[in-house]
């Protein structure tokens, strides 16, 4: 479970502060990133993989693959599951035990975004009707932890799908060949500082922000999956102003992603 | 996903149930079902059935969850063993943590938590029964029981929500339309000042689609405000 | 688990004085109970449920059905489980967690009633002998603790039993029908407080108080359960009296249950 | 319970191992068992054996069990992996947690524990060979045990169970026996008062059958009281 | 968990004089045991067993069967299992709870001790290939802990191996016979006390000592399992000394296990 | 163990990989590579790939941890569930927790713990990519972020491990290797005193394959010295 931090008031004063003059305290506009780089393929043991470094946050993500029996009720589809690992390694606040409500959240959240996009259809993991499809796990891991883990393992789970091969090979069931991946869901995050949501947060000002809110979109900019996460009220127009934040920051991520 | 072709609305547009695309299920509210709580509501929502017990505030212990400034909120959202149709196994429960915490959240956004410092207010939610949208009518019933304990708060929070079936927006899925439902967009609103605390979505909805169900949604909650304050009325004598 | 209440020293004097004068705090006699209600088939998605209120104590007990294959040394008879949640819901003392101690042996002791009195022939389980059987759960779930738990739940048990319905169209396996229940038996629980023991103690009489005995009878005044809880000693007079005292209530209670 | 067709007691009332009715199983009692222990003995009951052993008075720890006027007991009964013929796993078990607490109770009913304000005292008893009443076993190994580390008690105490087979109810049921028993009434006798501070029961016995098992057990408890004593008077010299 | 005991400054002072006039607490030489006894078939519900006593450390060691499936690039061979409780029974600094750091060392350590001497040939654990093989589970259970429970198990270990009956009878197939043991191999301990190696070290030492090494040694003095354990450095010359008293005891125990 | 028939080793002394019995697969040393951690390393060793982080020193809690007159370390070795194969399941996992136990008892003999009393300092091994020999890497890894750190140690650690496959000796065997390997000689190091800190073993080796397995890893011992000063020099510009 990740410690409490004392409440930083003056944490907060400062940011609220930069807030008024409309700054960041690390230089950027309100819809701007951190410097940004995905790299797929990163990981030997993994079916497909990729790291993501935002600023200071670094994660990996390995899609691993697993052969499972069907459930009776949907006898051709195959499994998806998103487990999220915040080890100790990953920053002085994450301490070890088992998983915390941080990290269930950030897994729940990743995997609708994947899930219901449908970019993975599960038909498409059916070996054996009845009796055989395959389980795509996506493990995300946490190397550094500077802030926004949620859209770095975001889009580390969708680089690692698109990077992924179906292992027949190794469970003796035919040749390997690429996972089919329809779709590009993308995260986008912005969370409430100073009074005014900004994206892109690090740490310093998730440690003195408020409200939180995490918009998947697909194509055409429909929406996928929506939280708000934390301590917080905000307007109908507070929302949609990140809404149009998150519409190009998305399109614009989706071309990263599509072109690896 | 996506079971298009079940049809699940006639052409004159009723739903199975007979309700129209904004019309809510049956509400019941009753509050102070548990004597020995410090506050407690129950809420009845079609076949949904909620519970709600507040203890406290009292002193946080252990210290290291203490706040020096002010009330930590302990909320806990469960299903009981026979709440569902398949019998819900007791214990640690991915989804119950999620909803947990994400209802502590929306809950904090309005208690009035500096009124308390060091001390810790205790929210139990139990489903009773379970069909669609259990967090909200959780959610609601928790805002209701800590009205019941006297806990001053800026706002009541309402919470509903409104889905996706046969492509077409409709208000406060039941069972049946869940099981088709394409899309699920659950919110927390401060009825007063028609803010947001508690928002998730998943599925899929177009632009267009997703502005008519978060209007589905604020009508609704007015609603249901309307019977909120008419239930603590009716314990207390007087407007909430 | 339940919180360690300081032990209440001011209390444990009232409830001698009171108890020196033959009365209680709430103005009941030895023997008397609070006032009780029992309803049955109040919980929409179980196979049998009751609710029973006692004074300020209010329990649910849902029947759930589950198919399981049987023991190889028992291949016609199906099971039997019955598990005790107490959730934080009910009182300011009960603590989130794994099951207390306490919850435990309100378990095992509540199924042993059942269980021993042979009112469930577990024959009338079998669906196809050494293949599959019915396993019966019951699952007491605390409302509102203000004492005397155990017998609050032994007889919503029971009652809900006997409101029972196998679900034989939700698994594919014939018409639903109503579970055979052969017996009605009844707990009846006493608490040493002031010194001398008393029926269907409140909270205050059970913080107060000293050891417990639970007596489950069946017909012809059969015992089939006993358990003494908490500290204390008592002597075979003691348990005697209480034993007569028990014999006519559980008389009454199963009139009550007989005629639901 | 009822497989009256397997006949335990021959016709003239011998029992499959030799007994009549009212017969204890062989009894042997070893004191000082744990040599690192502040006390401890082991007690062979037909093949069941059991070993327990005492640590404290000593500080109470976590805080929060500590009791200001008396010493808490922390009394843990546990199967060793070999103690039966299927492996018996370790780890959480939910009849070993009831027994653990009822053994608590029955000894704290007798340990003067408001000579230790904020103490803690360690009962740990080690199920080594498990035949049939090992509950039995272990809350009398634990009584002597206890006397063994000088921790002052109002008196012994003794456990001993009757049951019925064949619908006869006879002392002591071996194990053989407890395949087929009908019932069992395990019992916690002070010897020298005639109190009792642990009872349990399950299975079904008449008003008179009832009768007969306590008696039994009230019998057999002097008999085990004078073998106690003598084993205490063995290593100490004197009478307990 | 065992407790942390305070570094006791004293004892260690106390006991690096002992060591600079090459004496020990107890008057033992560096390579001398404490008296040492070995029985076996001493648990009635166990498939073979031994009871060791070293000084005031006690141990029970039981040997238990169960049939399992054997893995399926492994098909004719049975499986072997060690497990270690420290029960709180065997000790005021053994605490309640799960499996302690220290015991899951003992357990693996004694365990690969057994495994890589080749003791048990896991092919004559074979019931049916590919179907049915037997698992040999070696349960080490401490009654009473003064120091050195890695010999004591160790030599239990082996000890009670020797002595087991495979349960043929016991579940339908075939004669009970005896389990086939082709070696003897010893562990022997070494602890650094007072800055030197001394074997054997009873709990005093063990609380005053600084590293601890175990080697267990097979026919012709092949080594089959090293471990080091606890805070400290040793030079090679220390461990030739200590390797060389190994294998002379080791020889000395071997005869006593051979000779049962 | 004992796979005798497969050639691992050609008649020219050439393993598998090309390699001669007394070669080192290829290491990669890379310091800093967790940004927000105090001290930070990686190292890739044949397809190994491990992250070691190090977080304080820092005040020890919860207390009872706490030594009055040192620090405590807290190290955690863990496998990702990527890192393997068939994919590792997440949480308790014996065979981790041996090798934590061991990489903290080789740490902790040199860091200079009196220097932080009362306080902790967390080492955190990861392994990303596991081949053979993981427990080498990861302590290799932590020695090298403590010297990230800046916390002063007498001396670095250097862990490699031999083995034996065909009956020969040979140093740090590589996954296909260890897959038929009949011994491993895993030893931690201190390349400056040629003392160890840590030492394992099992299978089967004779006094004198024991001695040649010995040598080997001092040897590569010095080999890895090499690099690991390189790499820190590297980063500080100056001698470890």
């Amino acid at each position: 479970m990740m410690g409490q931090p004392l409440v930083p008031t003056l944490l907060r004063k400062h940011l609220a502060e930069l807030a008024a003059r409309d700054e960041r305290a690390d230089g950027r506009g309100r819809w701007e990133s951190r410097d940004l780089s995905v790299e797929v393929g990163v990981l030997e043991r993994a079916e497909g993989s990729a790291k993501v470094q935002i600023g200071d946050t670094i994660v990996f993500t390995g899609i691993k693959f697993q052969i499972q029996t069907p459930y009776p009720d949907r006898p051709d589809e195959g499994g998806l599951m998103t487990s999220v690992e915040l080890r100790p390694l990953a920053g002085r606040h994450i301490e070890p035990g088992p998983p915390s409500p941080e990290s269930i959240e950030m897994a729940r959240v990743v995997d609708r975004g994947i899930r219901e996009s449908g970019c993975i259809d599960t038909k498409d993991l059916c070996i054996i009707a009845g009796e055989k499809v395959w389980q795509v796990i996506i493990d995300c891991f946490a190397i550094s932890d500077d802030g926004n883990l949620f859209d770095a393992f975001a889009l580390a789970a969708i680089a690692a799908l698109h990077n992924a091969t179906l292992p027949g090979e190794r469970f003796d069931i035919g040749e390997d060949r690429p996972l089919p991946v329809n779709k590009t869901p993308i995260m986008c995050s912005f969370q409430k500082v100073g009074g005014r949501f900004v994206y892109d947060a690090n740490r310093e000002e998730e440690l003195g922000g408020d409200e939180r809110i995490h918009i998947t979109l697909g194509g055409d900019d429909h929406v996928h999956s929506l939280q708000k996460g934390l301590k917080g009220a905000f307007t109908a127009s507070e929302f949609a102003e990140i809404m149009d934040a998150a519409k190009q920051r998305c399109a614009e991520l989706k071309k990263i992603v599509d072109s690896l | 996903m996506g079971y298009g072709d079940v049809q699940m609305i006639d052409e004159k547009g009723n739903r199975v149930d007979g309700r129209k695309a904004g019309d809510l299920r049956p509400i019941e509210i009753e509050m102070g079902v548990v004597p020995v709580a410090d506050g407690s509501a129950s809420v009845r929502w079609g076949t949904n059935y909620v519970i709600a017990s507040i203890y406290g505030p009292m002193e946080a212990h252990p210290r290291k969850i203490q706040r020096q400034e002010r009330a930590v909120l302990d909320v806990r959202y469960n299903m009981a063993p026979f709440s569902t149709t398949d019998r819900f196994r007791p214990g640690f429960n991915r989804r119950s943590r999620e909803i947990s915490k994400v209802t502590a959240e929306a809950l904090e956004s309005v208690v009035l938590l500096e009124l308390y410092p060091r001390s810790k207010i205790r929210v139990e939610i139990e489903v009773i029964c379970a069909e669609a949208g259990t967090r909200c009518v959780g959610l609601t019933a928790a805002s209701l029981a800590l009205a019941d304990a006297g806990i001053p708060m800026t706002d009541l929070v309402v919470s509903v929500a409104s889905g996706k079936i046969n492509d077409v927006v409709v208000c406060d899925l039941n069972k049946e339309e869940d099981n088709y439902g394409e899309a699920d967009l659950p919110m927390g609103i401060l009825p007063n000042s028609g803010e947001l605390v508690f928002l998730q979505m998943d599925g899929d909805l177009s632009p267009e689609q997703f502005q008519e169900a978060w209007d589905y949604n604020m009508n609704a909650a007015m609603e249901i405000h309307v019977m909120m304050k008419e239930a603590i009325a009716n314990k207390y004598g007087g407007e909430s």
